[in-house]
Formats: C-alpha cells, structure tokens, sequence
C-alpha cells in the first residue's frame, strides 16, 4: 500500500455484493451425457454459476473437462468415470455428475 | 466411489445463490460438505440452528434454510450457548473464521470448551483474515506474509486442536477444503458427539492469503492442503522432523464420558424439582 | 471541455481498475499540477469484491468528491456497464472491451469497442496489464492527461523489471483507441 | 401485616420483577454494584426451570441473552459502568436486528473502575448514544424499590412489543437500598407473552420497515426458519446495500420507538401545576428533589419536580409545556452534566441550571434547597 | 511538479501524519474501513524502530497502546464502528488515567455490523459520550486527505498537552479518497515532544488537579515511579474515597479540556460573515455543504458555512455568535440527527433543520441545495 | 533453614499499609514471596512494570515501589505487552485474579501465550471471583458452591496450566501460598525464563470462598493447600485415582529454545536496518 | 419522638451489621407497617471491607434515603466509632461495646456503654450473635419498635435449629441495655 | 440472597477501604527477646499491622504464639527454633523474626 506497486491478480472475484434475496435467475444449464468409462453419464455445468476457478478442470483425474472464456466444459465424456470429484471439490454448485 | 447426485437444493436458499465468496475459494467445498452431513444425519431442517460470527466463511449461515444467525465478530458461540441452553433440543453448529473463532473469539471458544456443551465449531481455517482484505490470523505460519505483515509474519500460530483440547473440548478433529469427503464424515461425527466439538477445517483463501504466499490460485492452495495435510496414523510413523510444514488430519482427539454441559444443567433442574 | 472531467473505470475485483484510477489522479494532480480526487466502491468489508474507481479531475477545488455526470466510462464487466451506464451524460463516452460486453440494450453516449481483452492475450500473452491497455486507451481518447504525463505516472507504480511490459500495455491502449477514434 | 408486603433490595426488587415478567433466562458477568440480581436469580430460575448463566465476561453474556432471546427466551442481563461499555457493540446488534432483552445498569461512580461501591448516575447519555451507528433505545430509571419491580415487569414488556432491548437504568442508591414492596396479585400485572406470528412460516418475514407495525420475532426452533444479520438488511432479514433499503432500515429503528413516545414514556409530576420553578430528576436524586420541593413550597417558592420514569426516548413535550410556565429550571443529577443537555434544548428560554454533585454520596435535600435558593434570588 | 506533493488516500495521511508526528507505536485489529492505516503503518513503523502490533482484538489493541503511552510512545490505534464500541471501556481508563493517545475512527455505516464499506457519520455522538461516566473528550473531523495528514499531527499534540486520548473521527469518503497532500518541511511542523517532567522523582506527582494545569507524564522506567488506576485517585495516583478528592478528579478531567477551549478548537468559517442561512457540516458531508452554499449563493441566497474542525468540545460560542444573525439553520448529516441536538442547544431561536440521509451514499451538493432551497421558501 | 530478617520495607509504598486484603488472605504471602524473589534477582525498582488486572489480587501494585498500573479488568496482560514491546529492557510482571485472567481475561492470556512474549503472569487463583463477593469463576472446582452457585458448580475449572502450555507459554509452573518459600523460587525462575512464563499459584480465600466451602478459616484453607498440593515427582508415582482432587506443584513445563517475541520483533527492526 | 427516626449501625464487615439493620428494617415496615428504609455503604466493590447500615423508619414516606442526623447509632469497632459520630443529633444516643471502644475523645449525645462482647463469650460462647444482642440493646433502648415484633423479624431470617441461639443473644441485649438504662 | 439467612463469619476485615495514602502511622510494635532453642531470638509483632488472621499461631511447629484480644503475641519465646515460617506465612508484614 505506500508505494503503490501493480498488483493484478486473475482472479474474477463475485460481484455480488448484495447478499439480498435476488430476482430468481433462471439457471443457465450446459448438460453434457455421453458413456463414460463406467457407463452412462451425465455432466451439468450452471454457467451462471460457475466462477471459473478451475479446480474441477485441475483435479478432475481423466481429464474430462476444460475451461473455455472462463467456465468450465466437458471436453471429453468419454473418459469421466463418475469419480465426482469435480462435484465434490466445486465451492459453487456449479458442476454436478448423474448416471 | 461412484455417487448418486445429491440434492443440495433442500438446504440452501437458492435465491441467495451465487454465493458471495469468490472464485474457487473454499468456503463453498466446506459448506457443500456440511449439507452433505446434515443429510445423512437426516435432521430436521427446524432443528438446526447455524450461528456465525463475521468473515468471509461466517456468511456461510446466510446461504442454507436452517435457523441462521450471523453474529458479531468473534461472539458467535456466546449467541450458539444461549440458544442452546434455553433450548437444547436444538442443534446447533457455530461456523467461524480462524480470526473470528481464535482471534476476536479465543476467550469464547476456551469457554465454551471448557463448558463442553454440546455445540460443533467449524473453524474455516484460511490463515487470514479474509474478509477485510488480508491481515495476518493468529493460526498464520511464521514466515509467510500478509497485507499487515510485510516484513513476514514473527507470530507463533496456535494449534487449533491442542488448544481446543487443553481447554476442555472432548471431540477435536481437523480436515482440509481438499478432502471433502473425510469432511463429511468428520462433520457427521462432530455433530453427532455429545459434547463440544471443534473441527479445524484448513480452507483456501488465494485471494488473501495464496497470492501474497507464492500460491496465487485456488488450485495452488488446494494442492498445498492434498500436500501438506497427513492422517494422523501415518503421522505417528513419522519423525518430527519430517512433520515440519504438514499438519494432521481426522479424529485427534474424542472423550466420551465427559458431563456435557446442558445436560448437567437438566439434572440440577430435576434434582431442584423432587426436592 | 469545462473545467472538470468525471472519468470512472467499472468492473470486477482484482481487474486492476482502482489502480488505474490512482495512476491517472496521480497524473493529472502531480504532474499536471490540476485538482483530482480519486474514490472507489468496495465489496462487503474490503475483500476483492465488485469495484468501480472514480476519477474527477478539475482546475477548481473539487468538493464533491464522487463524480455525478460521467464524461468518460471505462467498462470491462457486462454487469457494470449495465449498472453504471446510468449516470453517464448524454453526450459521455463509453470504452467498452469488444469481448466482454455483449449486451448494449441500455447504452447511452458515445460508444468506443476496443479489442482489449484480446490484444492483451495476443501481444502480452496474459491479461495481466488489462487495466493499462484501458488507462492508454482512456487517455488517447479523452485527452484529459497527456501521454508523456500518464506514462510518468504509470511508472512510478510499476514494481522494477515490469516497466516495459507496462509501457508496452499503455501504447497497446493509446493504439486501439487511436484505431477506433479514427473509424 | 399483609402478607403481599416485603422488604426488598432493589436490586432484589429487579431479580423478582423479573420472574415475575416471566423470565426464563438470565446470563451475566459479576460487577458491583449489580451483583446481587444475578445472585437472586441463580437462586430463583433453576427453581422454575430457566436458566441462570454466569459467562466469562460481559460481551458474552448479551451474546448469550440475545441468542436464548431468538429462541424465545425471555431474557435478561444485569451489569455497572464498565461492563455497560463492554457490551454496547451487542446493544447495537440487538436494535438492529430487532431482539427483545432487558439489560440492567446499576450506575456507579465512573468513568474506568471509577468508584465501584459508590452512586452516580453519569451513564445517562452513555445509554442513548453508546453504540455506534443510529438507533433508537428505550430506557427507564426507577426511583424506588417498588418501582423497580414493576417497572422491570413494563421493560419486558416493552421489549417484546417492540423488539428492542430496553434498559433499566438504576443507580446504586436504588439498588441497594431496602424499602417496602407491594406484591401484586399476579393476573392484576399486564405481562406481554411472546406468541408466534400469526402468519405460516412461508408468509413469515422477520422485519417489516414499511407497515408500521412490529412484526413479532418467531422463535427458533418452531418452523419459522429465517435469517439474522447485524448487516443493514431489508424485509426478510438478508443484507442489502441498496440506498432504499438502507434509508428505510435506518427510518424504522428511529420511528418505531419515536413514534410510539405516547406509550412508551412514562413520568410523574410533584406540584407542577402552578411551578415556577422546575426540578427535573430522576431515580434517586428525585427523591431528595422533592422533599426539596416540600422544603421550597414551605418557604412559599412555587416549586414542582417533574419525574422522568422513561428516560429515553426523553419526555421533550412534557419539559416544552412545563418550561412556558417555569423559567427557572433545575436539574439536579450525580454527574457532570448530562440529562440537562437535554432540558436546555428543550426549554431554552428558561434558565436552566444543573446541579452536579459527584462525590460519591447522594444529593441531600439540604444541597437541592440551598441551590433553589440561590438560583431563586 | 513539486516534489512535496503527493497523491494520498485519507487513510495514507492519517498514518502518514503519524510518522511525522514521531508516533513510534501502533496496535490495532483490522477492520473495513480502516484497515489501510494498519498496513501502511505495518510498513513504515519498523523501518523507523517503532513498533507494530496487531492484537487479538480491539480491547487488546487499546491496552497495548496504553501500556506504551505509559512508558512514553506515541501511540496510536485506528478502528470504526464496531472496534469503537468494544473500544469504550479503555477510552474511559485512558481519560480517567490521563494517559495520552490518538484513536482514530474512521466512520461506516451502522449500528451493529451494519454496512462495512459504506460511509456514514453515526458515530459523532458516541465519541462523546461512549464511555460510562463523567469526561471530556476531543475529537476532530478533517475534510479533506491533506487536513486528515496534518490534523492527525495536531491530535498527537493535543494528546500530550492535555494527556487525554484525542479521536480522529473521519468517514469511509475521507477515509478512502485520494487527492492532493502537500508535504511539508518538518521543521515548519509543530511537534510535540515527550518530555520527562521538570522536578525529580521525590518530587513527582502524577495528578494534580488543583494546579489547573496538566502534569506531564514521567514515562516509565526513568526514575519516576508511580501508581495508575482507573479509580478515582488522588494526586498521588492512589485511590480515594474521600468527597473532596473524588469532586476534584470529577471537575479536572472535564475542566482541563473545557477551560481550555481557546486552544483547542479549531473550525473553517465559509461565507458566513453576512449569512442568514448557517450551515453546519463537518467531515465529507461539510465538502458537498460548500459547494451548495456556493450554489445558493448563485441563486442570491446568502448561505454560509460553518465547519468544525474540533468536533469534541462542540464550538457552542461560535455558533451561539452565527445564530444571532442566522436565522436558519440546516445541519446536514450522514446520520439520523446527532450534531443538529448540540445546534438546536446553541441556537434555540433559530430554525434548525437537519437533512440526514442516511442510504450508504454520501450526501450531494444537489441534495442539500434542494433543502436549502425548501426551507428558505 | 534459619535466615536474617529480610527487609520488606525498600520494596513497599510503606504509607499504603496496612494493605487492602482481609485477614488471612494468602494474597499477601504472594506479594512477600514476590518481593523476596526480585530483591533475589536484584532488579532496579525503575527497571520493573508491575501490571494487573481489577480484583483482590489485583490491588497488589498499589503496594511496591515499582511502576505500576492497575488496568481493567481482564486486560493487565494487553498493556504489559505494549510496554514490554516499546521498552524491552523492562521486567514486566502481570498480576491477575483467576477470572481476570481466566473469565474476562482468557483472550489475552491465551494470546500473550502464542506470542511467547517475555512477561511473567501470576495467577492468584482463589477459586473466585474474591471483590465481588464470591461468585464463581473459571477455575472453581465442581460441586463447590459460591454465590452464583447456589446448587454446586456444574461447569469444569479451567487447569490454567495445561491451557498455557497448550496455547504458547514456555514456563509454566504452579504453587501455593502456604508453599512461600517454592514459591521463591518458581517466582525467581518465572522472571528468568526468556518468554511467557505462567505461574498459577493457589491462594486462600476463606471470605468469598472459604466459607461457602467448608473452610471459613485462613487456616483451614492454607491448610488445604498443603494437604492436596503435591510436587509434580510425587505425582508421577501416583495413580490416576490417588490425585483425584489433588493438584500439581512445581515447574509443570519448560521449553528454552522458542523464539521470543520481543527478540524476534528487534531481529526485524535489525533486518531492516541492513537493507 | 418525632415521625422520623434515624438509626446507624457502625463497625466492621462480618459482624453482621447490616443484616442486623435489616431486621430492624423489616419489623418497622412489615410488622409494624411504618415507612422503613435500610441503606449501607460498602468496602471496594463488594468484598468483606468496613460497613455501616442505616435504618429511617418514619412514619410518613421517606425520601431521601439515608440518615443525615443519627438519632440512635450501635458501634462496634473504635474506628467507626471515631469515624460516624459526627452525625449524631446533639440528643442522640450511643450504644457501643465496653471492650472494643475505648478512646471517647470526640464522644457527643448521650453514651450507653454495654458489656456485649463480654456477654457474648460468656454466655452464648462465641461471638456469633453480636449483632443480635446490640440489636435487642437498640430496640430496648430506643422502643423503635416492639420487643415483640423485633422478635418475629429475627425470627424469620434465622437458619433452622438457630432459633433459640439467636432469640438468647436479642434477650442478652433486652437486659444489658435495660441495666444501663436503670442507672 | 433471596430468604435472607443469618450468616455471621468471625472475621475481621481490614477497614481501610481508603488505599490513598494513609497519614505515616506510628507504628505500635511489639518485641519479645529471649533464648529459643537454637539460641537469640527477638520476635516482633506490628500490632497495627497484624489483623489476627492466626495463621502465624497455627503454622508455628512450637506453639511459641497465640492470639491475644485478636492480636498475635509471643507466649513461650523459648521453643523458638527461628524456623521463619510465621513470619513467611504472615500476609500482613506483621511478624518478624530476628537473631
Ligand atoms: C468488532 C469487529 N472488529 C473487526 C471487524 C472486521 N472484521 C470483519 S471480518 C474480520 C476477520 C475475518 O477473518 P476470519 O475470521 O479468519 O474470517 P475469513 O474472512 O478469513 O473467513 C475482521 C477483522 C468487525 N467486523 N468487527
Ligand atoms: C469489565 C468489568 N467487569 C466486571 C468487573 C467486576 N469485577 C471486579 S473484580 C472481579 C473478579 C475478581 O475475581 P478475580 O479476578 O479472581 O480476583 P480476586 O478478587 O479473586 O483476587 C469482577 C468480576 C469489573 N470491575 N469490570
Ligand atoms: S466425475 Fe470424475 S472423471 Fe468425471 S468429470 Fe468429474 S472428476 Fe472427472
Ligand atoms: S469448480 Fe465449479 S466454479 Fe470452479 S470452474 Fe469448475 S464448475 Fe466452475
Ligand atoms: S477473500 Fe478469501 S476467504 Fe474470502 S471469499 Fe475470497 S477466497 Fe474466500
Ligand atoms: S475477599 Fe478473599 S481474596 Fe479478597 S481480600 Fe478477602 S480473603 Fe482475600
Ligand atoms: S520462628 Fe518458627 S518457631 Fe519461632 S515463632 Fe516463628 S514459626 Fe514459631
Ligand atoms: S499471621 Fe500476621 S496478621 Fe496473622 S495473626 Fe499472625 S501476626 Fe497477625
Ligand atoms: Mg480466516
Ligand atoms: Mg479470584
């Protein structure tokens, strides 16, 4: 802070300062079913309400997923074995994986 | 480990969503585990009441339908006991930053420790004070730095279990935002234990904490934690030294025929009554 | 142009935009020797929340310290160009990022879309530096500061090692705008 | 020898007033000169079944107090001068989240440690404007044992029908002083009961800043789920930073006391009808006053004492009326200067004069009587 | 481009002003909006060997700069709202004890948690009269980023000429500005030293309230070994209870500020030499005041300004003076009504009026001209 | 064990005396200890903070020709660490009644632990809150009645050692007043220790405790101390069952090589200075 | 006598003063239904520490609720005795103990000097119940109220099986202040 | 303290509720000489000081002292062994024992 040094993180942090009950947002849902390595399955990303930290892309262990303009995708289903870490380690209930 | 989904809908207010934590920060893993563990409890949603105090992780009461209280800085637990007392049959849960809970609150969570009633703390441990921008916590590691420790931080951290304990807690655990669902069945446990509960939950915070620590992102810190974090079994097969940095996960410490506080209470009542 | 100007860069935490807002105050009070106040929103407590840096910049004592009527609006989130857009004045002006702001349905003013986002990704490989490519663009556009005054300004907050990456971000800036101005 | 007569403490007089209230809950932190109400009740709730808590310092017990009120507790705390500082950041939280609570201060000689075992009465402004921020409080300073039982009895209620806490504002002389009380028969003493709303918990909101009336706190635990923050918040509970809703939050703390001075406010006038001069005082510096006002009217000075009961919100409409008439006014307190700010705004076209006498003993009559002489002359 | 002038942040050059005011100690506990004062400080301290604390809390942060005062820091702690209120109990034992220190405040909105990043100035009042019992207290309210710098070395001063915490209550808008502060030579500063005082030890007495005149304070572990208590004490330091000792204390602690009002107030008169309508402002709001009394002025009403830059003792003469020719009287406040009671005090024969907006947005000039314009109708 | 007289009077503000204290109340024989063991270490009287809190130990500094301050209540330790940081060639000692240190003052115990700071606390635990009249307080055995524990005391004591240890503190040590001359000693040791040293020392209130609990006399009371103290080797022999009831006497813990905070504070300002 | 009567008690804590003035508080109001106001004043904060009870029992409503002018005051320490009886009315009347008063030097009113202490270890045994016998002395000599209804009021604050103890020690008073006033 | 109960301790507390500085008070010692049996001895009592707490009668292993009218008094100086422990023991700087 006294000197003022450029500090720019890449970090896109939630606007929402307001923690008031807001106007019900219809969910902006990418589904994404495939057979995966174990079968049947399904991958919904809320694009509203995923912040783009990529934690699910990092941990997801085969690789199924990827970030495109700051939200996660599936790229390939194929190779998801429903392990539900991406679920699990999501902070946004953003990524959720069904049969 | 296949899972069916799970419906958090039930428990949270969705209109609230999304959350106010920013990108990736851990908050959100610890409280999709606490829902995770109230479910398998399978306890009335009018049963629980959640206090916290103020901080980032203490805005976690705002986002889940139970009865929420978001307190004072660090007096969480001071509302959690009076609920509790007048009303035992509640459960109820106090949600705390490591500034709000040992900070600010250090005197409350001795007391309410030492009381051992039958409340869980969660201890949303980010070394930091996160919410007002990144001051140092008393659980910060010497050495690293904060916005107030420019110079790196010359404060010995407590150790959140071994105070919790000393101080009279007799169920003591501590888990990661990483291993969410070891937390999940710590949370279950903790809030199952009849007497007071303390889980230390190291969280990630990169925003205040990573950036200024060579861990500039979510995935930075979440690897530190998969990293650093070592079940306390294995931790009795190492040597100190090879301790250095990490910290032990799960159950540390559990006492199971303490007197728990209200119930105490309620036999002085029926003793005063046949008198 | 009157003696003031009311200039505000809107958009998320951590975009840098506070900083640029500092950086042009400091241009135009230290070494244009003018008046500026510079003010800023804040999240809940002082976490990285929504942020919005304000900048007035006047020959006359500046009371108010907030701007009122907006002369120039920096924009680089969808949500602060449509929260924001509203105290802009009829004839203010809008630098708005080509790839981040999409929907325009409440726009006013004059409208400049600049290819920031992706320049940055192109020619300084990350986003990093966002913030002085819209501070360059801000300055070419609005001539509230001059560009030897911005770039002295700037580099005395740029940490060592980083001035030329800085530099390059604000001529990446007066260029873009240059372009659209010339349209 | 009625049997419904006692010789109480006051502070004795507050701890059975309130169980006479109904309360069921009572957390505190020692402190003379207040000791003796957390005394009484550790011996009187548990008999009842409430809760008598002792916690580790004063902030923890409004804490408790404020949580068990949630759940519907009806609750009190009792503290002196530095415990009072201590616990204004939860007074705060209190009015702004709208709990009901009854907080006791039996005032001793301050500022600091001050003078623990002696009286003053220099907390007065102290209650009105201690927290940060804009709020509005209720409090009440009794000036006899008696009255300290009923009026702890009226602080309940209050609290609850306006949802607030409300401040019983004692001075040691009060509180540790032994009088008669005159024990009511329990159904001839209005008790306001908390009761659920009246709405279904999916209709239920816990603030309503634009009806105009209080909408009762649900308590915890009986299906009404909902959310408390001490952020500014609008209707149902969450916070807000929008400008309305924080004008409106603001406006309501205000005007649901303000507005509701009629039934709040609370005072007793002694030969005010034709004074010229005007006593003000309050607890036990009023009663000195008026035996002074005996001793004036007896040297033939038209004296009258007018007696605040409710001390905030301030009876400003009463001292406007009496001051048309009395251009002299006297306000007699153990402290330095407080409540008479009060009164010189109100009435300030009488010479308003104070009286203040801090050194640890009360105010005699003697000292009120010399001052109306001279200031009479 | 003057090399002395820099661009700054309210909050920058308040702990900036520190510095040059020799402050060589700071403990503190972070809070929203006045957390840049601990960080910057944090840096600058130890480069200078002074001392950077950050507490467990509030309280601790008070007491550790108390702890230093006494054994001779300048000493110096910055908080707002809520970290005030858990404050009091030490402001009280810093008055009572005489101990010198400043306290800054720099205002958010509330009560209770309230609005953190949002500005206000609800807690004009409690700065007075926060505190259980009877004190005086100063505080001042800088305008703008470079008064806040060099009223901050004056609140050092001040601190240790009168041995009294001295408050700097500023607001989230002064607070987190940044405009222009020239830097001055520090010989062309005033700067108070501590000095250890003039006779020997045998001879030292830390109090001595008949003198009417401030002791200095021996910092400890030089020689001068005394007793501090927050008791009522004598001279000597030690407690008492005697009538006369406990008045004596009573009346220094408010007459060392009150008698020596001349030297401690401070305030900027704007246009008011002919003005019928006064206005009283202080802080930011007094920013948007000026400009609307310009507005007014254009519009051919003669308004004036008057600004108290020493909030705490009010300038009661002042403005008892202005009113005689002003009739009218507008107080605007970000609050519900605080200042305007102590207007209404001075100046009951003019209409007083307050504009208190209160929605997280600071008041515009627009917004008062408009009032100005409605109660000159 | 014959010794000379020993002077009292260069330490004692001789014109305060006789002292505050009720008859019998062990507070004094702790101050005496507490002259003996400085006039030992021949400390300069100006080199010496005394500090307390509010409570019947607390009076303690009016009475020695030290610096001296009697804060508020719960916060002694607060200004002793900010004296102690500003100046820190000065001794400063901390005396506080169990519940300022332990009720109001728990915070700031556990905290100046953490920092292991260089400042001696003595705790003068009388099982009560002793000025107030007798209520009870954190350190109250259960079962023992007190005047807010009309029924007997349900809430468990605090042992302040094992919390102090927990918490930081790398001396920690308890005695009692009947104990003197140990306390001498422990006194003498606490001082020396380079870090936070804690000494709890049991102390005799037959007033606001004794005569609730069956000991309405001083010696009833010194007498129970010598009865259930019981030097930590002694302990270490017996079993579990045998020290129900008992308590500890002598150094309970020591660590030596922990950084301290005012010396790791100095290091920085010397990094500093280099760069 | 007039409607007003003032009375002190005056010694040290723990000898039971104020509960004695306590009880003579409660017979005047209760039992004999008068206007009856007991005070006391206390060491630091609330300890063990000096005290001294007052007792207004009046006839009319009492105001202000402490003595100013002690018609009757019981003392049983020297210091207070040295400390309190500047108050006294200048008929007042003193009751103290023979053994533990003994310097008079400022003495006023009218002095009764009785052997309580003495007849307390001589004929209860011990010293509990001091206050009770200078009690029973205060009602003999004073007639404030009733030897009867003094009785009832002891009575009533006595722990079970202390009963008869107590009523002695108020007879031992009754009789040493009768023998005092017979001379 | 609801149903007021007769509670009367034997104590005598110190009185000076005044911690101001007190008048230098003379101070009125006792002093008892003689041969103990480990040789000279001289045992001062404060009087003024000593508040009759019988710690100091009761803690000495020789029975050398008893309460007189609430004050500690040397009753047999030759069973004194100058163990110290009354004057140790003392909490009121009222008892000394010297060679
Ligand atoms: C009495 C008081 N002091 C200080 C603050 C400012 N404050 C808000 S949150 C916070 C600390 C947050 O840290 P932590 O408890 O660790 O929570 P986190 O944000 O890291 O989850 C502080 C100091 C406050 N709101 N109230
Ligand atoms: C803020 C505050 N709360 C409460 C008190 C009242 N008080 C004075 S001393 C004390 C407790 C004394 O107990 P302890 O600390 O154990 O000391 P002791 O008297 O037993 O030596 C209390 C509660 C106070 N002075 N200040
Ligand atoms: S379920 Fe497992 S494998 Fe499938 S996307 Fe998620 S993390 Fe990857
Ligand atoms: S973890 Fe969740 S929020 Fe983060 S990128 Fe993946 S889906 Fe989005
Ligand atoms: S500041 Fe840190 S703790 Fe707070 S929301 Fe952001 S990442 Fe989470
Ligand atoms: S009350 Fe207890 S601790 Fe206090 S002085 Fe008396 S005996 Fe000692
Ligand atoms: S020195 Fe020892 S033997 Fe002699 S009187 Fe004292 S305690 Fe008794
Ligand atoms: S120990 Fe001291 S105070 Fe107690 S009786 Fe003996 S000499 Fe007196
Ligand atoms: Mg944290
Ligand atoms: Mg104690």
């Amino acid at each position: 802070m006294p000197e003022e040094t450029i500090i720019i993180t890449n970090y896109k942090a939630c606007d929402s300062i307001e923690a008031e009950i807001k106007p019900k947002n219809k969910l902006n849902i990418k589904t994404v079913s495939g057979m995966g390595k174990k079968g049947k399955v399904t991958i919904d990303v809320i694009v509203n309400y995923c912040k783009g930290c990529e934690i699910c892309v990092y941990f997801c262990p085969e690789k199924v997923l990827a970030m495109k303009k700051e939200i996660a995708e599936v790229i390939d289903i194929s190779k998801c074995t429903k392990c539900n870490i991406c679920e699990i380690l999501c902070p946004d209930f953003a990524i959720t994986v069904e049969e | 480990m296949i899972k069916t989904k799970f419906d958090y809908n039930k428990y949270l207010r969705q209109n609230t969503l999304p959350h106010i934590w920013c990108p990736g920060c851990g908050d959100g893993i610890i409280l999709k585990s606490l829902i995770r563990a109230i479910d398998k409890l399978q306890i009335k949603k009018d049963d629980i009441v959640i206090a916290s105090g103020i901080g980032c992780a203490s805005r976690l009461p705002g986002y889940v339908d139970f009865n929420t209280i978001h307190t004072t800085h660090g007096r969480a637990l001071t509302f959690a006991i009076g609920i509790k007392m007048f009303k035992p049959r509640l459960k109820v849960i106090t949600i705390s930053g490591d500034g709000d809970a040992l900070a600010i609150g250090g005197n409350h969570f001795i007391h309410a420790a030492r009381r051992n009633i039958d409340i869980t703390l969660i201890v949303f441990n980010n070394y930091t004070y996160g919410m007002t921008g990144g001051q140092y916590s008393p659980t910060q590691p010497i050495g690293s730095y904060a916005t107030t420790t420019p110079y790196g931080n010359i404060e010995p951290p407590f150790d959140v279990c071994d105070l919790a304990k000393a101080a009279g807690a007799t169920w003591v655990a501590r888990s990661t935002s990483y291993h969410a669902l070891q937390l999940d069945k710590l949370i279950e446990a903790a809030i199952t234990h009849q007497g007071f509960s303390v889980l230390d939950v190291i969280t990630n915070c990169h925003i205040s904490y990573g950036r200024r620590n060579k861990m500039k992102s979510p995935v930075e810190m979440i690897t530190y934690q998969k990293e650093k974090g070592i079940p306390v079994r294995s931790a009795e097969n190492l040597k100190p030294e090879e301790l250095t940095g990490r910290f032990k996960t799960g159950l540390i410490y559990q006492k199971n025929d303490a007197p728990e506080f209200c119930a105490e209470y309620q036999k002085k009542l029926e003793l005063l009554k046949t008198k | 142009m009157s003696g003031k100007t009311e200039i505000r860069f809107a958009g998320s935490g951590g975009q840098g935009l506070i900083l640029a807002g500092i950086i042009l105050a400091d241009a135009a009070a230290i070494y244009d020797n003018k008046n500026a106040v510079q003010t800023q929103s804040y999240g809940p407590e002082a976490r990285g929340g929504s942020s919005k840096s304000e900048v007035v910049i006047s020959d006359a004592p500046i009371e108010y310290p907030k701007a009122t009527k907006i002369d120039y609006m920096v924009v680089l989130t969808q949500e602060s160009f449509s929260k924001y857009i509203f105290d802009l004045r009829d004839n203010g002006v809008v630098i708005a990022d080509k790839e981040l702001i999409t929907d325009f349905s409440n726009a006013k003013g004059k409208l400049y879309m600049l290819d920031m986002v992706k320049s940055a990704r192109e020619e300084l490989g990350k986003l990093l530096g966002l913030n002085i490519i819209a501070l360059g663009a801000l300055v070419e556009i609005s001539n509230v500061v001059s560009k030897e005054t911005i770039l002295k300004a700037l580099l005395k907050r740029v940490p060592k090692g980083f001035e030329d990456y800085n530099k390059k971000a604000l001529e990446i800036g007066f260029r873009l705008a240059k372009e659209v101005k010339n349209n | 020898m009625a049997n419904n007569i006692k010789l109480m403490q006051g502070n004795e007089a507050i701890a059975e007033g309130a169980v006479i209230a109904g309360c069921n809950f009572f957390a505190g932190y020692p402190i003379t000169p207040s000791s003796e109400i957390s005394e009484y009740l550790s011996v009187k709730l548990p008999k009842t079944g409430g809760v008598f808590l002792q916690m580790e310092d004063e902030i923890a017990a409004l804490g408790a107090v404020l949580g068990a009120s949630l759940g519907g507790a009806k609750a009190i705390t009792a503290t002196s001068g530095p415990g009072m500082s201590l616990k204004q950041e939860h007074i705060g939280y209190a009015s702004m989240c709208e709990i009901p609570c009854v907080i006791v201060n039996v005032m001793r000689g301050g500022p600091s440690t001050g003078l623990p075992t002696l009286p003053s009465q220099s907390d007065v402004m102290q209650v009105k404007w201690g927290v940060h921020g804009d709020h509005a409080i209720i409090a009440i300073t009794p000036s006899s044992v008696n009255e300290s039982l009923y009026e702890t009895v009226r602080a309940f209620n209050l609290s609850i029908k306006y949802r607030t806490p409300v401040i019983i504002l004692t001075d040691e002389i009060i509180g540790h002083m032994r009088e008669k009380v005159i024990i009511m028969e329990k159904d001839s003493i209005e008790i306001l009961e908390i009761k659920l709303p009246s709405v279904p918990p999916e209709e239920y909101k816990p603030y309503n800043y634009l009806s105009g009336k209080v909408t009762p706190l649900a308590p915890m635990g009986e299906g009404y789920r909902y959310h408390v923050t001490g952020l500014i918040h609008g209707d149902t509970g969450f916070p807000s930073q929008k400008t309305e809703v924080i004008q409106n939050a603001q406006n309501w703390l205000i005007d649901k006391i303000y507005k509701n001075v009629a039934d709040i406010e609370k005072f007793e006038e002694f030969q005010t009808g034709d004074a010229e001069l005007l006593l003000v005082a309050y607890g036990s510096t009023s009663r000195s006053s008026r035996q002074a006002v005996m001793m004036a009217r007896a040297a033939g000075i038209k004296a009258g004492l007018f007696r605040p009961i409710t001390i905030w919100p301030f009876p400003e409409k009463q001292i406007k009326n009496l001051a048309k008439r009395a251009k002299i006014i006297l306000v007699p307190e153990m402290n330095m200067g407080q409540i008479i700010f009060e009164v010189q705004r109100c009435a300030c076209n009488s010479a308003v004069h104070g009286l203040n006498i801090v050194n640890g003993e009360p105010i005699t009559p003697d000292q009120i009587y010399d001052k109306i002489k001279e200031i009479t002359k």
